[in-house]
C-alpha cells in the first residue's frame, strides 16, 4: 500500500498542477498552449506505447491524428452551417451539395466514435497486411512515412471534401458552447488533461501487465516469441491500434482547442516532430513522452517567440544535444540523478 | 499514341532521378543502416557546390568532396555514438537536417539560386533533353562505381564485415572507426554528385533535400536493404510507375498510387526485392 | 517604463521566416520593416514610434494562427501585416474576427471573401487573373493550358479562367495540378507538349516554378512558340529559375521594379541601401510597404490606433505608391489597384507591355462580370 | 508421436535436408547427432515451422505441420530450443518465465498485471536452479545462464514435445549430468528430441540415436551400436575411436 | 612474458564482473583459463582484447602496454581472438570472411592458404554465404579467421563448443600444433580432458576473482577439480 502511494505520488503532483494551478495561474491564451501541447502528449503516450515499448518506429502517426482532427472538424462545420447548409470551404470551392461522406458527422456520437474508431480501424488494416508480412524496423518507419506523405496529398487533391491545403477553421461553437469564450478554453483544458491523465494510468497499467512484457519481447525478439506460442503480428497490431485510437482521440480534441486542422498538421515533418518529442523526453519511459511533448512544444514556442529568424538551430541543437548526451532523453536523465542520490 | 510512348523513357530518366538521389542511402542505410534524414542536406550542399563553382563538370568532384567532408563530420560528431541503434539515427540526423537547411538559408539566403547548365546540354534526342541523358549517365556510371567499390576492393569488403559484426570485425583486426568514416563519405559525397546532377532539373534552395529524402527512402526500402541491384530494379520501376500514373491521372493521385503499390509490393516481397536470408534470429 | 511606452506602438509582422514559404515572405517582412523605418524617421505616427514584433509563421497554417493569437492577446500590437499564401490567411481570419483586430494581408489572392478585420493589399482575380486573360486573348491566344498547384488559388483562379475562357471563346486544353514543393515535370511536360495550346496560364507556386521553367525549356519550349503568363513568379524568383529558362514569359502583376513613379524610384533606392544593391523589388513586397503606409494613414485620419476607427478612417485613403495611386474601397477593404503585363528580360527585370490605364476597382466576388455569375455562390 | 517423412528442404539449390524419414514415438528420448552442417538444426526448423520443406510431410500427434505458422505449432505442443540461445535480455528470467508459461491463456487476460508465480513457472524455476536469478534481468545471464533460461522457458511451455538443440554446450560437466537426468524424468511422459555432440553425455542417457549425415539418415540405432558403425567413425567420431573419448569434463 | 594481465578489473555499466584478475602467458605456452559458467572468462578475454574497457589494471602485450589501445591495434600487435559463440560476418562469403581478415590484419593473401590447410573442411564452402554455414563450420571458420591474421597469440572462447567429436580431434590437434611451432594461447575450454591434454598452465577463475594457479600436473588433483565443480 506504503509502496502504491510512493509509486503514484509524482503522478498525483504533477495532476494536481496540471488541473489547478495552471487554469489559475496561466493567461487564457498561454493556458490554450499548454492544452495544445497536451494533445501532443496524448499523441506521444501512444508513440510511447508503440515504438517505446514495441519497438514500433511509427512516422505516421499524424496520419491518426490527422483522421481525429479531421472527424471532429467535419462535425464542427455542420453544427455550424445547420441542417441543409454547407461548410463555407465547400462554397468556395464550388460544392453544390453536401458530400455523402460527410452526412455521418453531423452526430456528434458518431463523429467522437469516428475521430478514434477511424484511426484504430486504419492502424489495423495497415497493420495486419504489413505486420503479417513481418515488415518492422526501418521498412515499417519508412512506410509509415509515406503513409503520411501520401494522406497529405489525398487531403490536398480533395479540396471540396477536405478543405484541401488549407484545411478546416473558423469553427464557432462546440456542444452550444461558444469556442472564443475563455471559459470554454479553459473547460477544454481540463477535459484535455483530464483524458491525458486516464490514458496515462491506463496505458502504465498496460505496460506493467503482462501484456507489457510480451510487448517488450516482441520488440527485442520477434521471432523467438514465435516459438513461444503467440503471434507477434497480433500483439503489434493491438498495440499499434492502440496507438492509433489515442492520436485520434488528441486530434478531436485538438480541434477544438486550436481551431484548426489541416494537412500541414499531420504530415511527413509534424509526425516526425512528435516522434522526436518522444525521443527527447525518453522513449522508455512513458512519463518520458508525455514529459518530451510538453518540453519540445514549449521549446518551440518559447524559442520562435525569442528568436523569430534563428529559432530552428536552437530547436535543432537542443534535439541533437539530448540525443547525444542523453540517448535515453529526460527521463533518463532523471532516472540517472535519482539513482545516484539513492546510492 | 506518341504522348503514350514518350512516358517510357520519361519513366526512365524520372528513375534515373530517383536512383541517382538514393544511392549514397544504400551506402548510409544499406550498408551501415544509419537513417540518414540530412541524406537531403548533402543533396541540397551538392547542388550549392555547384552554384558556387559555376562549373558542372568541375562541380561533380567538388561536390562529392564538399558533401563527403560534411558526412564524415557528422559521422565523427554524432552518429558514430549511434551504432545499433538505426531508429535513433533517424532522429539525429533528422535534428541536424533542420540545422543545415537553416544554415543555408543563412548563407545563401532564402531565395533559390540559379547553376547555369553548360550550352553543350542544350538540345536532346526525341523526348529525352541531353541534360536527362546527362543523368542517366551520371546514374549509371555511380552503380558501376558503387558496385566495384563493394564488391571489388579490400574497403567494400571490409565496409560489409563491419555492419554485419561490428564487434568481430574489431576482434579480426579493422579498425571500425575508419570504415565508418569512409562508409559514411562515399554516401554523403554520392549524395553531393545527385545535388549537382540536380541542378539542371530542379530548384536550389534551402529546401532541396526535402522534396527528395522520402522518395529516396521508398526506393531503397522497395529494393531490399543494402542492394544495389535492388535499388536499381526499384528505382526503374518507381519511375515508370510514377510516369505512367501521372499520364493516365495526376501528379497527386501519382503520388498516392506509388505508394498503394508499395505497400501492395512489400505484401508479397516483405524485405524488398532482394533478401539477404540470414539464419540469425531476430 | 509607461512613459517609454506611451511614446511607441507595437505592430506585429507575421510571416514565414523558415519553411519552404520563407523564399517569399522574408522579402515582405524586409520590405514592411523598411516602411516602418521610414515612417520613424519622418516621426512615427501620431507622434509615437512604431515598434515592429516579428513573429514566424513557419510556412505552417495552424502557427499563423497560434502566433496572430500571441501578437494580438499577448504583444497586444495596433494591428498584423503578414501571411502570403491564401492558407495561411484562411487559418488567421478567425483569430482576427474573434479579436476584432486588424490584419493587412499583402498577396494578390483568388477573391471570394472580405472580412471586415482584413485589408486586402495585393490584387483580387479581376486585377490580376482576369487583365491576364484579357492580354492573352488581345494577343490571339485562343487555346490554354493550366498549369498550378494544387490549394486554393490556383483552383479558384483555374475556376475562373475556365468561365472566362467559355465566354470569350477560349479553349482550355488541360488543367494539371501539381503538390506544393513538387520538382519533377517532365510528364507535366510531355502532357501539354502533346497538346498544342497556344499558351499555358501557370498558378504553379514556390520552387515548382523552377522545375517548371527549367524542364520546359530543356523540352524545347520557347515563349515565342508557347507562352506561360505566371501570376506568381515576381522578380525575385526570376534568379532562381534562371532568367535563361523564362526570359520572354509574360507575368500580370500590378507593380514591377522598373515601373516608372517618383514613389518607386525612391522605394527602389531606399529598399537596395538597406538590403543591398542586387536585391530586386516585387509586387508582393510593394504591396507589404504599402500596407504600412496606408495603416499609418487610416490611423492620422482616426488620431488613434483603435481598431474600430482605424476601420472607419480607413475607406477612401488614396495615396501615391510605387504603382501609383490606390485607394482604399470602402466596400471590401481591398485596394483600387492598376493592373499590368509584363515581359520578363534577360536581365531579370520585368518590362510593362501593357497596363489598364487606370486603377481598377475591386471586386473579389466578381460581380461585375455577368459570365462568372455562380463562380461565387455565396 | 512424430513422423516425418520424405522431408527435403533446399537453400538456393543447396539440399539441406534430402529426404529423410524419422519416426520418434510418444514418450522416447531420441538422439540426434551427425557432423556439423548435417542437417539437425534444419530438422527441428522444418519441424516447427521456421523452414518450409520443398517436399514431404511433417506429422505431429495427429496434425499435419507442414505450411502452418510457428506459434501454431508452439499451440499444438512442439517446443524448442535454440543453438544460440535468444532470451529476452530486458525482461527479468521471471519474466522470460512467466511469457514462456502463459500463451494458452486469451491475450486480453494478459491485460493484468503478473501476481505470484504460476505452477509451470515456479516449476521451471526449480528444474533449471534459476531461483536465485529469478528477479536479475536475462541480459546479465552469462552463456551457460542463459542456456538454461532457454530449457526453463521451454519447460514451462509445458509441450508434449520438446526440441533441444545442443542444450549442454557450454555447460560444465555437473550441469551436463543435471541437465541429462532432467531431460531422462521428462522423456518419461513426453516427447524428447536432443540434439548433441557430446558422446559422453549421449553414452549417459541415450537410448536411441540417430544419426544425420548429409541430410539423410545414416544410422538409427543405441550408443553402442551407432559408436560402433564404422560409418559414424568415419564421417563423425573420427579415425581414432579409442581417442574419440573425450568425455570426461570439468 | 608475452602476456601479463595486472590488477584487472571490468564488468558491464554498474555491475562489476571482474575484480582484480592477473596472470601471465609466456611466449610459445598455453594457459588454460577455467571456472564454472558466469564466473567471468569471457569477460576477462573481452577485456584483454579491448573489447570492453578496463576500469582497473593493465594488459601487457609483448612488453607493450596495451590496456588503451582499440581491439584492431591489438589485433596488429599479433593478438588473434575467437569470440565464444562461433561468430562470423553472415553475409559475407566463407573466403571473404577469411580476406577481409587477413587484409586488415595487412598480411600476405598465403596465409589464407595455411588456414585452410588447417581447417580443410572449410575449402568445399569457400564461395558460401557464412551465416548459412552449421554452427560447427562456423566454429571452424572463425579459428581459421583468426589465424589468416599470423598471430603471436591466439586467444580463443570455448573453441570446441557446438562441434562434432572428430572435428574436437582436429582443432585440438590443430592447437596442439600450433603450440608446438611456438604460439602462445590463452584457451577457454570446459573440456576438462582437452585442458589436461593441451594446457602449460591453467587459471582458475570465480565469481571474478583467480582462485588458483598452477601447471597441468595440478589440474589432475581433486582439491583443485572440486574447485570447478558446481
Ligand atoms: N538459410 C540457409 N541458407 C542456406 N544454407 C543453409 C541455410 N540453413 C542451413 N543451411 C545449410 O544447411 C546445412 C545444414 O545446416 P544445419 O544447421 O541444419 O546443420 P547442423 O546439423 O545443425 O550442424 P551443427 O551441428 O554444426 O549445428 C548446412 O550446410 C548449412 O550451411
Ligand atoms: N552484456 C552483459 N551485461 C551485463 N552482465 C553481463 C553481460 N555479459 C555477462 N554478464 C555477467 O557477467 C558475468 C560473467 O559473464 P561471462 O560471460 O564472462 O561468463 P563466462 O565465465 O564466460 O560464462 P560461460 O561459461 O557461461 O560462458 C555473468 O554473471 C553475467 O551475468
Ligand atoms: N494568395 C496566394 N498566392 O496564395
Ligand atoms: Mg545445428
Ligand atoms: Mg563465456
Amino acid at each position: 500500500m506504503r509502496d502504491l502511494i510512493r509509486r503514484n505520488l509524482p503522478f498525483a503532483a504533477v495532476a494536481v498542477v496540471a488541473l489547478v494551478a495552471a487554469p489559475l495561474l496561466l493567461e487564457p491564451f498561454r493556458l490554450g498552449l499548454l492544452a495544445k501541447y497536451l494533445c501532443y502528449a496524448i499523441v506521444a503516450l501512444g508513440i510511447g506505447l508503440a515504438w517505446g515499448k514495441g519497438g514500433m518506429l511509427t512516422l505516421g502517426q499524424g496520419v491518426f491524428f490527422g483522421l481525429g482532427g479531421y472527424a471532429m472538424a467535419m462535425y464542427l462545420k455542420l453544427t455550424e452551417a445547420g441542417p441543409g447548409g454547407l461548410p463555407d470551404f465547400m462554397v468556395w470551392s464550388g460544392v453544390e451539395e453536401l458530400p455523402a461522406l460527410w452526412a455521418p458527422f453531423a452526430s456528434p456520437v458518431l463523429a467522437l466514435g469516428m475521430a478514434v474508431l477511424g484511426p484504430m480501424a486504419l492502424a489495423v488494416v495497415l497493420g495486419t497486411l504489413v505486420f503479417r508480412q513481418r515488415v518492422r524496423g526501418a521498412y515499417f518507419a519508412i512506410l509509415t512515412q509515406a503513409l503520411a506523405a501520401a494522406l497529405v496529398i489525398l487531403l490536398v487533391g480533395q479540396q471540396g471534401l477536405t478543405g484541401g491545403t488549407n484545411g478546416m477553421t473558423n469553427f464557432f461553437e462546440l456542444f452550444g458552447r461558444d469556442l472564443a469564450e475563455d471559459s470554454t478554453q479553459r473547460g477544454l483544458y481540463l477535459v484535455t488533461a483530464g483524458v491525458l491523465g486516464v490514458l496515462y494510468l491506463a496505458t502504465r497499467q498496460l505496460v506493467n501487465s503482462r501484456f507489457g512484457r510480451l510487448l517488450v519481447a516482441v520488440r527485442d525478439g520477434e521471432d523467438r516469441v514465435r516459438f513461444l506460442g503467440y503471434d507477434p503480428a497480433l500483439v503489434k497490431t493491438v498495440t499499434f491500434a492502440i496507438s492509433a485510437g489515442m492520436a485520434g482521440l488528441a486530434g478531436a480534441l485538438f480541434v477544438p482547442v486550436v481551431g484548426i486542422i489541416s494537412p500541414a498538421l499531420l504530415g511527413v515533418v509534424p509526425s516526425l516532430e512528435l516522434v522526436v518529442a518522444v525521443a527527447v523526453g525518453g522513449r522508455h519511459a512513458l512519463a518520458g513522452a508525455v514529459l518530451g511533448a510538453v518540453v519540445m512544444g514549449y521549446a518551440k514556442t518559447a524559442f520562435s517567440e525569442q528568436f523569430a529568424d534563428g529559432w530552428l538551430y536552437l530547436q535543432g541543437a537542443l534535439f541533437i544535444l539530448v540525443m547525444t548526451l542523453a540517448p535515453k532523453g529526460i527521463a533518463g536523465l532523471l532516472g540517472r540523478v535519482r539513482r545516484a542520490r539513492t546510492a | 499514341m506518341t504522348a503514350f510512348v514518350n512516358q517510357l523513357p520519361i519513366g526512365l530518366s524520372i528513375g534515373a532521378v530517383l536512383l541517382l538521389v538514393a544511392l549514397g542511402l544504400t551506402f548510409t542505410f544499406g550498408q551501415m543502416g544509419v537513417i540518414n534524414m540530412a541524406h537531403g542536406e548533402f543533396i541540397m550542399a551538392g547542388a550549392y557546390t555547384a552554384f558556387l563553382i559555376g562549373d558542372l563538370v568541375l562541380a561533380l568532384p567538388a561536390a562529392f568532396l564538399v558533401a563527403g567532408a560534411m558526412g564524415l563530420v557528422l559521422e565523427r560528431a554524432a552518429v558514430r555514438h549511434f551504432y545499433g541503434r538505426p531508429l535513433d539515427t533517424l532522429l539525429l540526423t533528422w535534428g541536424v537536417s533542420l540545422v543545415l537547411q537553416q544554415l543555408a538559408r543563412d548563407l545563401f539566403g532564402a531565395p533559390n539560386v540559379q547553376v547555369p547548365a553548360p550550352s553543350w546540354l542544350a538540345g536532346g534526342v526525341g523526348i529525352l533533353p541531353y541534360n536527362r541523358l546527362f543523368i542517366m549517365a551520371l546514374a549509371v556510371a555511380g552503380v558501376v562505381a558503387v558496385w566495384l567499390y563493394l564488391n571489388r576492393t579490400a574497403l567494400g569488403r571490409r565496409t560489409q564485415a563491419v555492419v554485419q559484426n561490428r564487434r568481430l570485425a574489431a576482434t579480426s583486426g579493422i579498425d571500425t572507426g575508419r570504415v565508418d568514416m569512409l562508409t559514411f563519405f562515399v554516401g554523403s559525397g554520392l549524395a553531393g554528385v545527385a545535388g549537382v546532377a540536380l541542378t539542371l532539373i530542379g530548384p536550389v534552395g534551402p529546401g532541396l533535400g526535402t522534396y527528395y529524402i522520402v522518395d529516396a527512402f521508398l526506393v531503397v526500402v522497395a529494393g531490399g536493404l543494402g542492394q544495389l541491384r535492388g535499388a536499381v530494379l526499384a528505382a526503374a520501376g518507381l519511375g515508370l510507375l510514377n510516369s505512367y500514373a501521372e499520364f493516365w491521372s495526376d501528379a497527386s493521385l501519382a503520388k498516392v498510387i506509388v505508394f498503394a503499390v508499395i505497400i501492395a509490393f512489400l505484401q508479397v516481397r516483405p524485405q524488398g526485392m532482394f533478401v539477404l536470408r540470414s539464419r540469425v534470429l531476430t | 517604463q509607461p512613459a517609454a511606452e506611451a511614446q511607441e506602438i507595437k505592430v506585429g509582422l507575421l510571416h514565414s521566416l523558415s519553411g519552404t514559404m520563407a523564399i517569399s515572405e522574408v522579402t515582405v517582412r524586409d520590405a514592411e520593416l523598411l516602411a516602418i523605418d521610414e515612417i520613424n524617421r519622418a516621426g512615427g505616427v501620431l507622434g509615437k514610434k512604431l515598434v515592429p514584433v516579428a513573429e514566424d509563421g513557419a510556412s505552417d497554417w495552424p502557427t499563423f494562427a497560434e502566433k496572430a493569437t500571441k501578437l494580438i492577446r499577448q504583444d497586444k500590437v495596433a494591428t498584423v501585416f503578414g501571411g502570403w499564401t491564401s492558407a495561411s490567411r484562411k487559418a488567421m481570419l478567425p483569430v482576427f474576427e474573434r479579436y476584432k483586430a486588424l490584419l493587412w494581408y499583402p498577396v494578390q489572392y483568388e477573391g471570394l471573401e472580405s472580412s471586415p478585420y482584413i485589408f486586402y493589399t495585393g490584387a483580387t482575380t479581376n486585377q490580376q487573373i482576369i487583365p491576364g486573360l484579357d492580354y492573352l486573348k488581345e494577343q490571339g491566344k485562343k487555346k490554354v493550358f493550366l498549369v498550378g498547384s494544387d490549394y486554393v488559388f490556383p483552383r479558384t483562379a483555374n475556376k475562373i479562367i475556365k468561365a472566362y475562357a467559355a465566354a470569350n471563346g477560349m479553349e482550355v486544353l488541360g488543367e494539371e495540378y501539381t503538390p506544393l514543393g513538387h520538382t519533377e515535370y517532365s510528364t507535366l511536360v510531355n502532357k501539354v507538349v502533346q497538346a498544342r495550346p497556344d499558351a499555358v496560364f501557370n498558378t504553379l507556386n514556390g520552387d515548382s516554378n523552377v522545375a517548371f521553367f527549367k524542364q520546359l525549356k530543356s523540352a524545347g519550349v520557347t515563349a515565342e512558340t508557347m507562352p506561360v503568363l505566371s501570376v506568381s513568379v515576381a522578380e525575385e524568383e526570376v534568379t532562381g529559375i534562371g532568367v535563361d529558362n523564362i526570359a520572354g514569359h509574360p507575368v500580370a502583376w500590378n507593380y514591377y521594379q522598373t515601373t516608372e513613379t517618383p514613389a518607386n524610384e525612391a522605394f527602389v533606392k531606399a529598399y537596395k541601401a538597406k538590403y543591398g544593391a542586387t536585391k530586386v523589388t516585387s509586387d508582393p513586397m510593394e504591396a507589404g510597404y504599402n500596407a504600412v503606409y496606408l495603416w499609418a494613414e487610416a490611423v492620422k485620419k482616426a488620431g488613434t490606433t483603435e481598431v474600430e476607427a482605424v476601420k472607419k478612417a480607413a475607406p477612401g485613403i488614396s495615396l501615391d505608391r510605387p504603382e501609383g495611386k490606390v485607394t482604399i474601397d470602402g466596400e471590401n477593404q481591398h485596394l483600387y489597384k492598376t493592373a499590368r503585363i509584363g515581359i520578363i528580360q534577360p536581365d531579370g527585370l520585368i518590362k510593362q507591355v501593357w497596363d489598364s490605364g487606370e486603377p481598377i476597382k475591386p471586386d473579389p466576388y466578381l460581380k461585375a462580370y455577368p459570365w462568372a455569375a455562380g463562380l461565387a455562390a455565396s | 508421436m512424430l513422423e516425418l517423412r520424405d522431408v527435403r528442404v533446399e537453400f538456393d539449390g543447396y539440399r539441406a535436408l534430402d529426404g529423410v524419414d524419422l519416426t520418434v514415438p510418444e514418450g522416447e528420448l531420441r538422439f540426434l547427432i551427425g557432423p556439423n552442417g548435417a542437417g539437425k538444426t534444419t530438422l527441428i526448423d522444418v519441424i516447427t515451422g521456421l523452414t518450409r520443406p520443398v517436399a514431404g510431410s511433417v506429422r505431429f500427434a495427429g496434425h499435419d505441420l507442414v505450411g502452418r505458422k510457428e506459434h501454431r505449432i508452439v499451440r499444438l505442443g512442439v517446443g524448442r530450443t535454440f543453438q544460440t540461445s535468444v532470451v529476452f535480455e530486458e525482461l527479468t528470467v521471471l519474466e522470460n518465465l512467466d511469457l514462456a508459461a502463459g500463451f494458452r491463456s486469451p491475450l486480453w487476460t494478459l491485460a493484468r498485471r503478473r501476481r505470484g508465480v504460476s505452477e509451470a513457472v515456479a516449476e521451471a524455476l526449480a528444474r533449471t536452479g534459476l531461483e536465485e536469478l529469478a528477479e536479475r534481468s536475462a541480459g546479465v545471464l552469462s552463456h551457460g545462464q542463459r542456456q538454461w533460461l532457454e530449457i526453463g522457458m521451454l519447460l514451462a511451455q509445458r509441450p508434449r514435445l520438446l526440441l533441444l538443440d545442443e542444450p549442454v554446450a557450454g555447460m560444465s560437466g555437473d550441469e551436463r549430468e543435471r541437465t541429462g537426468r532432467l531431460l531422462t524424468e521428462i522423456a518419461a511422459d513426453h516427447t524428447v528430441i536432443v540434439v548433441e555432440h557430446d558422446m559422453e553425455f549421449l553414452r549417459r542417457h541415450a537410448s536411441t540415436v540417430t544419426v544425420l549425415h548429409e541430410g539423410k539418415v545414416l544410422v538409427e540405432g543405441s550408443v553402442e551400436q551407432v559408436s560402433a558403425d564404422p560409418r559414424v567413425q568415419e564421417v563423425y567420431l573420427g579415425r581414432r575411436p579409442s581417442d574419440a573419448a573425450v568425455g570426461e569434463r570439468t | 612474458m608475452l602476456l601479463s594481465v595486472n590488477g584487472l578489473e571490468s564488468g558491464y555499466g554498474r555491475a562489476r564482473v571482474l575484480f582484480g584478475v592477473s596472470l601471465e602467458v609466456e611466449p610459445g605456452r598455453l594457459v588454460c583459463v577455467m571456472g564454472r559458467n558466469g564466473v567471468g572468462k569471457t569477460t576477462l578475454l573481452n577485456t584483454v582484447m579491448g573489447v570492453l574497457p578496463a576500469t582497473a589494471g593493465t594488459v601487457t602485450f609483448d612488453g607493450r602496454d596495451v590496456t588503451g589501445l582499440k581491439p584492431h591495434e591489438r589485433v596488429r600487435l599479433g593478438m588473434g581472438y575467437v569470440p565464444q559463440g562461433h561468430q562470423c560476418f553472415p553475409q559475407l562469403s566463407v573466403l571473404g570472411n577469411l580476406l577481409v581478415t587477413v587484409e586488415a590484419a595487412k598480411q600476405p593473401k598465403e596465409a589464407v592458404d595455411e588456414a585452410l590447410d588447417l581447417f580443410p573442411a572449410l575449402k568445399p564452402m569457400l564461395r558460401r554465404s557464412a551465416g548459412h554455414l552449421s554452427g560447427g563450420q562456423q566454429q571452424q571458420l572463425a579459428m581459421a579467421r583468426a589465424l589468416v591474421t599470423r598471430p603471436r597469440m591466439l586467444i580463443l572462447d570455448e573453441p570446441t563448443e557446438g562441434i562434432q567429436p572428430s572435428i574436437i580431434l582436429e582443432i585440438e590437434a590443430a592447437i596442439e600444433r600450433l603450440h608446438a611451432a611456438g604460439l602462445a594461447v590463452l584457451l577457454v575450454e570446459q573440456y576438462l580432458d582437452i585442458a589436461l591434454r593441451l594446457a602449460d598452465r591453467f587459471v582458475i577463475l570465480d565469481a571474478g576473482h583467480v582462485v588458483r594457479t598452477g601447471d597441468a600436473e595440478e589440474l589432475r588433483r581433486d582439491d583443485v577439480r572440486r574447485l570447478l565443480a558446481v
